[in-house]
């Protein structure tokens, strides 16, 4: 079957088995392998891509059902050079080790902070409790994403007063 | 897994008996059977679907009458394979008078499940067995409690 | 785990999602969150021939009050954990959806999903019990709505007919001095229940009760509804020994397997313990707390 | 000026980060080549059959499946099995008999995953069930099927290992004013690194070069094992490339041999293509090597005053179905001889049954060094129990009995010398800084209210940096590591090394090695593991050796290079060689410091103006066999509060002091920390694997193998103490699996102490809700 998506901001075209799992056309179709699979039954959050701005598994959707949508990955974080918050977060924090359950922890964090820039460490922790992490023990990755909250209120703190004057 | 229960049937025991023991016949009780190779009287090959709701396996079993006492005991071995998972059955079956005309069929099942189905979907197991048992049963007695077969 | 393959169809009508369901003699499946469908078919425990995708009918998704709530069957679990009327007003429908799965599978998990896959481990069929909601169903020979009772019939099996549809969940209006709880015990978070308890409770104006609704997850082939529990509470205050009765009465009322969950004793208790918790908090909830 | 260059000391971020956080981290299954093809495996649902038929004929009938090989496929090329690191064999296919479940039957190789997947699905094998023993005790008696039959010794019995003075300690028991006997058992585990196993062959049929990307923390090791298995196909060790990529966490899981390799690499050899293995994580759970699986009876005799004076330990060890452990050649049992612990006993006998059973082979670590955590956790849980026999603070008698600071370097009575260690000085500062005498008194309060709070402690001691090579080696290959320096004209320079790392940071630690070494900017070197074509040989990254060997080779490599720069120093300063000293990351002339040269002007120098009759460039490689090994230890102390409707245990607080010697990257020793808790806390409530009678895997899926997420994890909290290794060149001793040592035991002992008043001595873990429930209601304490 014929898939359009549009993936980290480009249209993207594929001939697929209707049983391909979205994981696979992003990972081998699409050569985006920043996303990874970590398990086979919904549990570890390693292959999490956002479909139209929300957080999913990857790895239990089909690529069919991504027709006409939008799909962002990991590769799609750092816009013209410039890493995003969450991205400089982890590092900052040392929120990652092995990095492979990282850009799923990573896209779950994006989401969360576009819904919620305050997140309590309660919320942060229920928010990222799909994602499986074997190295972190989780603490680091919790101070990463209040760093990229902070970071990420700061800026929109910074821009408010110019879009106020505008107004 | 073990598994029991009597069916009171609505036939002369010879007349289950013969059904029971003809693999035709009894493998026709199966769930959702797709095909049946009858290699010789004790021994044949059944090719099945079982399991509940969206969750169904083909399941190739190897058939074998272990012990045949006509017409009061019976003993069958089913052994098969489904893709990464493997099912032993043994059933034992034994007839008594029930009635004039009725036949009191006491039947226990003990099953192993082994592999993918045993390890993803151990929590089902035990519920979907039992029915798949109770079902085949339940079958035996109406289908020989249905009006006279053509060949009968 | 790659699934066997299957044909796909993506109807963007749901008259035409069910006369391909029809057509399909039995082999197809719908497809709405997929979250337990696709597991099963990576496993390939689910092999369907044909699936049918119902995320491209429009119109299936909402959540509205008018008379009864009303809950459209593609609703996602994170929109039912959001909904302002839900939390509000039906904060039992909160509870439950919030402990479903984890945070990313509630992105796409539906409630309509949730009850037609009829998984004694899901958690909206013992809410749905205990608020005594009804499952409304479409298939060629029109709609019908199915009362909760009726509609778990064993383990993965509803009395939908094969070319059914779940379109839309109903349940009562909220009324005042009316409140509900679902508690569950996971072995940790993202997990199925240990046991699920659901409660709810309409109190009169003396603050006894007068319908209180009870409904255990996993603790029985389907989602099971504790009637003796709740009779026990019914026309009487739900202080501490009412409440206990109740508790003891749904114990007994389960049915739980041994398995990885932890052994039947276990369980049982478990049963008692957080119909306890649930019914405390659904009295709280009945007298205007939170 | 350490700050400056980011040497040791510093937290200094990770170079490793930059294309990790991009998605641009290069893990196996990333690897992509023209023409590749994939091998998936059909396996075994029985855990003990006899094969009566394979049937290849619907898998091939699939367009698009290459090949199906089966064990007879393999006889001929006599790869059918393949021998262990412990001297036994295993099969890669078997032939006749499968022996746990799971096991590979067949592979299937095609042109897709997905493919690949139909095809296995399309296998058809026909078993015969054999008697299965999943209990290795029940495997022990004499009427046991013998599951070996292919061994000449016809019963279950592996190996007798033991230890220590069998009278001696006999003797101290019968003469104990108090004596104290638990049976423990530490149930089997798996590693589960997010990244499963995999790899990608590529045979090159014309020239004979075999290169494989493979997931392994021993990428020279396996070169070598590849060459001695398949050196009869041709396959000779220089035309042998391993390389490993990023890997998305090891802790032991990625140091063995499995057949899906062998089996990849031969389906490249026949097929002359590319060949791709991933596992499902399903088989990553259910086949790869488990960690644990220790039955111990563990026995404590002390004086009535609370000194404890020896220690008897008898084992049973079930290894599955091959002895395919990944143990130094001398020391079966890995160190579980460390199981004196932190104490000075006097006697002490260790005894270890090994034996087969119906389930997967391993005994690797998990996150440990050789069987470290078996032991920390016995010695620790029997120290709690004596405290409670006795009547006494468990922190007290631990205080009393302690290896005295002064005593170090300490020999065990089992013949281990400790390096170096302030036990009680960890004990008190995590005391201290969690509040213990405040907690004893809320717990006190608690009870007395019917609450449950339980306060645990444990004291271990570590054993790690294996290995000195009078007594380490694996399959007879010493167990030093190896690092090489090239500082290049500029000033800049590359590292490479015999170890791997699978999230440790070594990119960015083994950089600041070399930078405090050689005062270079940290961010000027480049570190490079992991190819067995350009890095020098080593035995690879796991047992927490990689900083007391690895680190030691790299800081000796340095130095023979600051050894060298001396001389040119010398020459450009026009100064004799020993009138040159190394001072503030330069070289200067004694008492002149004016007169100095940084080591980018050395190295300039080594290429355009070295002295006469020197050789020029500055390089070097240091193959380190380390004097001994190393002993971190820590001080941990675990809050827990018990639901008592529910029985569900929750780590309310949980402070960590580790001492891990000198420090090279506190970001990253604290990091190693907090994972290091998590994979502690994972077994001690929530991690195993069962089996049912007939060998069926219980949790063989995330969904039933409880990896703990976000929510169980306490925030966890650290502190430190620092007591360098004597004998090690910067005085570190590696700390990336204490943390899992050390952590079971102080979680177990928590909850024991909530229920202590109950007469409770001991639960074995994993502490599920049910175990406590139940202890709760028998003493009608339940809600």
């Amino acid at each position: 079957m014929h898939v359009q998506l549009t993936v980290n901001g480009a249209s993207k075209e594929a001939d697929v088995e209707p049983r391909l799992l979205l994981v696979h056309l992003i990972r081998e179709n699409l050569l985006l392998t920043g996303t990874h699979i970590g398990c086979d039954t919904t549990s570890c959050g390693a292959c999490v891509v956002l479909l139209d701005g929300r957080p999913v598994k990857s790895c239990t959707f089909f690529a069919v059902q991504a027709n006409g949508r939008a799909v962002s990955t990991v590769e799609g974080l750092e816009q013209n050079g410039v890493l995003h918050a969450v991205q400089e977060g982890f590092t900052k924090e040392h929120g990652l080790q092995c990095g492979f359950c990282t850009p799923g922890m990573m896209m779950t964090s994006v989401a969360l902070l576009e819904r919620n820039a305050s997140p309590t460490e309660l919320q942060i922790r229920q928010a990222i409790s799909g994602n499986l992490c074997r190295c972190t023990g989780y603490v680091n990755i919790v101070k990463a994403i209040q760093y990229a909250g902070t970071k990420l209120r700061e800026a929109k703190a910074e821009k408010q007063p110019v879009a106020a004057g505008r107004a | 897994m073990h598994f029991e229960g009597t069916a009171d049937i609505g036939a002369p025991r010879e007349r289950v008996w013969a059904f029971v023991t003809d693999p035709e016949k009894v493998s026709r009780c199966g769930p959702d059977v797709q095909r049946v190779e009858v290699i010789d009287p004790t021994h044949f090959k059944v090719v099945a679907r079982a399991g509940v709701g969206p969750i169904r396996t083909t399941f190739a079993l190897d058939v074998v009458f272990t012990e045949l006492r006509a017409p009061e005991h019976a003993a069958v071995r089913a052994r098969g394979q489904a893709p990464g998972s493997a099912v032993e059955m043994t059933n034992t079956l034994d007839l008594t008078d029930a009635a004039p005309g009725r036949t009191t069929l006491r039947w226990a099942s003990d099953v192993v499940i082994s592999g993918m189905i045993a390890s993803v979907g151990a929590r089902l197991m035990q519920g979907a067995a039992d029915k798949v048992t109770q079902q085949v049963f339940a079958c035996i007695k109406e289908q020989l409690e249905a009006p006279a077969e053509p060949s009968a | 785990m790659i699934p066997a393959a299957f044909e796909y169809e993506a109807p963007t009508e749901l008259a035409q999602a069910i006369d391909r369901l029809a057509r399909s003699g039995g082999e197809a499946k719908v497809l709405a969150g997929g979250q337990s469908l696709i597991p099963l078919m990576k496993f390939r425990l689910a092999q369907p021939a044909r699936i049918i995708d119902l995320n491209r009918i429009p119109g299936l998704a909402y959540v509205r009050e008018n008379g009864e709530l009303r809950i459209g069957a593609l609703t996602r679990e994170v929109d039912l954990e959001e909904s302002a009327v839900i939390r509000d007003r039906y904060p039992i429908i909160a509870d439950t959806a919030a402990v479903i799965a984890d945070p990313i599978v509630r992105n796409l998990a539906t409630v309509g999903g949730n009850v037609a896959h009829a998984d004694p481990a899901n958690d909206h069929p013992a809410t749905l019990l205990a608020l005594r909601a009804s499952v409304v169903a479409r298939g060629p020979r029109g709609e019908r709505v199915i009362a909760i009772d009726d509609f778990f019939v064993d383990t993965f099996t509803t009395s939908l007919a094969v070319d059914e549809i779940v379109t839309e969940i109903r349940i009562p209006r909220a009324a005042a001095q009316s409140g509900g709880a679902y508690v569950k015990l996971e072995r940790k978070v993202g997990d199925f229940a240990i046991v699920g308890v659901a409660a709810h409770l309409l109190l009169d104006g003396k603050g006894n009760v007068t319908t209180a609704g009870i409904g255990l997850t996993n603790v029985g082939p389907t989602a099971l509804r504790a009637r003796r529990a709740e009779a026990a509470l019914v026309g009487r205050a739900p202080d501490d020994r009412a409440i206990a009765a109740a508790a003891d009465a749904a114990a007994a009322e389960a049915q739980p397997v041994a398995d990885l969950r932890g052994p039947v004793e276990y369980k049982r208790d478990v049963v008692r313990v957080l119909t306890t918790r649930a019914l405390r908090r659904a009295v709280a909830r009945a007298k205007g707390g939170k | 000026m350490a700050v400056h260059i980011g040497g040791i000391g510093q937290s200094v971020p990770r170079k490793e980060d930059a294309r990790f956080i991009r998605g641009r981290g290069n893990y196996v299954d990333d690897v992509k080549l023209p023409g590749m093809v994939y091998l998936d495996i059909v396996r075994s649902p029985y855990a003990h059959a006899r094969i009566l038929k394979i049937d290849k004929s619907k898998a091939l009938a699939i367009p698009g499946v290459l090949a199906v090989i089966t064990g007879n496929d393999l006889v001929p090329l006599k790869l059918a099995w393949m021998p262990t690191l412990m001297g036994d064999k295993q099969m890669v296919l078997p032939t006749d008999t499968v022996m746990y479940q799971a096991q590979e039957v067949a592979a299937v190789v095609a042109t897709t995953r997905y493919i690949a997947a139909d095809g296995v699905a399309a296998v058809e094998v026909e078993y015969e069930p054999l008697p299965v023993v999943v209990d290795p005790i029940k495997a022990l008696l004499p009427d046991a099927p013998v599951i070996r039959e292919d061994r000449e010794q016809k019963n279950n019995l592996i190996w007798h290992w033991e230890t220590g003075d069998r009278a001696g300690t006999d003797k101290a028991f019968s003469s104990a004013d108090v004596v104290v006997k638990q049976d423990i058992y530490i149930p089997r585990i798996v590693v589960a690194s997010i990244e499963t196993c995999g790899m990608v062959a590529q045979f090159d049929k014309v020239d004979g070069q075999l290169t494989v990307w493979m997931t392994t923390q021993a990428p020279h090791a396996i070169r070598t094992v590849i060459a001695l298995v398949a050196g009869h196909l041709g396959l000779s060790e220089q035309k042998i490339r391993v390389i490993s990529p990023d890997i998305g966490g090891g802790f032991g899981g990625k140091v063995p041999v499995y057949p899906g390799y062998v089996l990849a690499i031969g389906a490249s050899v026949l097929t002359g293509l590319p060949v791709k293995w991933i596992e499902d994580r399903s088989e990553n759970i259910q086949a790869d090597s488990f960690a644990r699986d220790y039955h111990i009876t563990a026995e404590v005799a002390a004086k009535k005053d609370g000194t404890m004076q020896a220690l008897r330990v008898k084992t049973i060890a079930d290894h599955g179905a091959f002895d395919a452990a990944a143990n130094p050649s001398k020391f079966p049992a890995g160190l579980f001889g460390v199981i004196t612990g932190s104490y000075p006993f006097q006697k002490a006998f260790v005894e270890v049954d090994v034996v087969y059973t119906n389930k997967p082979p391993g005994g690797i670590a998990y996150r440990c060094s050789f069987r470290v955590t078996e032991a920390a956790f016995a010695i620790e849980r029997l120290v709690d129990i004596l405290a409670l026999e006795l009547k006494r603070d468990p922190a007290e008698l631990r205080l009393q009995n302690f290896i005295p600071p002064q005593a170090f370097p300490y020999m065990t009575t089992l013949g281990w010398e400790y390096d170096s260690g302030n036990y009680a000085g960890a004990l008190k500062l995590a005391m201290d800084k969690i509040g213990y005498a405040a907690l004893r008194k809320e717990q006190a309060e608690k009870r007395s209210r019917g609450e449950l709070m339980g306060i645990g402690i444990s004291s271990f001691t570590e054993i790690v940096g294996a290995g000195p090579s009078k007594h380490f080696d694996i399959l007879g290959i010493k167990m030093f590591d190896s690092a090489e320096i090239r500082v290049h004209p500029t000033g800049k320079a590359i590292v490479r090394l015999g170890v791997k790392s699978q999230g440790q940071g070594h990119e960015t630690t083994f950089a600041q090695i070399v930078a405090e070494e050689l005062g270079l900017p940290v961010g000027d070197i480049k570190v490079e593991e992991g190819d067995t074509d350009t890095a020098p040989y080593g035995l690879g990254t796991y047992a927490s050796r990689s900083t007391p060997v690895a680190g030691a080779a790299t800081a000796m490599a340095a130095r023979k290079i600051r050894e060298k720069g001396r001389l040119i120093a010398a020459h450009l300063l026009e100064a004799s060689p020993d009138d040159i000293e190394w001072k503030d990351y330069k070289y200067q002339v004694k008492g002149v410091p004016a007169k100095s040269k940084t080591m980018a002007e050395v190295a300039f120098a080594a290429y355009t103006n070295h002295p006469q009759g020197m050789e020029a460039g500055l390089e070097a490689v240091d193959y380190y066999d380390p004097p001994n090994l190393t002993y971190p230890f820590g001080s941990y102390i675990c809050v827990v509060d018990i639901d008592k409707g529910t029985g569900v245990v929750k780590v309310r607080r949980f402070f960590a002091v580790d001492d891990c010697g000198t420090i090279i990257n506190p970001m990253i020793v604290e990091g190693q920390i907090h994972g290091g808790l998590t994979m502690g806390l994972a077994p001690a409530l929530y991690e195993e694997i069962n089996y049912d009678e007939n060998g069926n895997i219980q949790g063989g899926t995330f969904m039933d193998y409880l990896l703990p997420t976000a929510m169980e994890t306490p925030n966890w909290e650290t502190g430190k103490t620092t007591t360098p290794s004597p004998h090690h060149p910067i005085g570190a001793k590696g700390v990336g699996e204490s943390a899992t040592v050390g952590a079971p035991a102080a979680i177990a002992n928590a909850v024991v102490d909530a229920l202590a008043h109950l007469g409770v001595r001991h639960i074995d873990i994993p502490i599920t809700p049910w175990k406590v429930q139940k202890i709760l209601k028998e003493n009608g304490v339940a809600e």
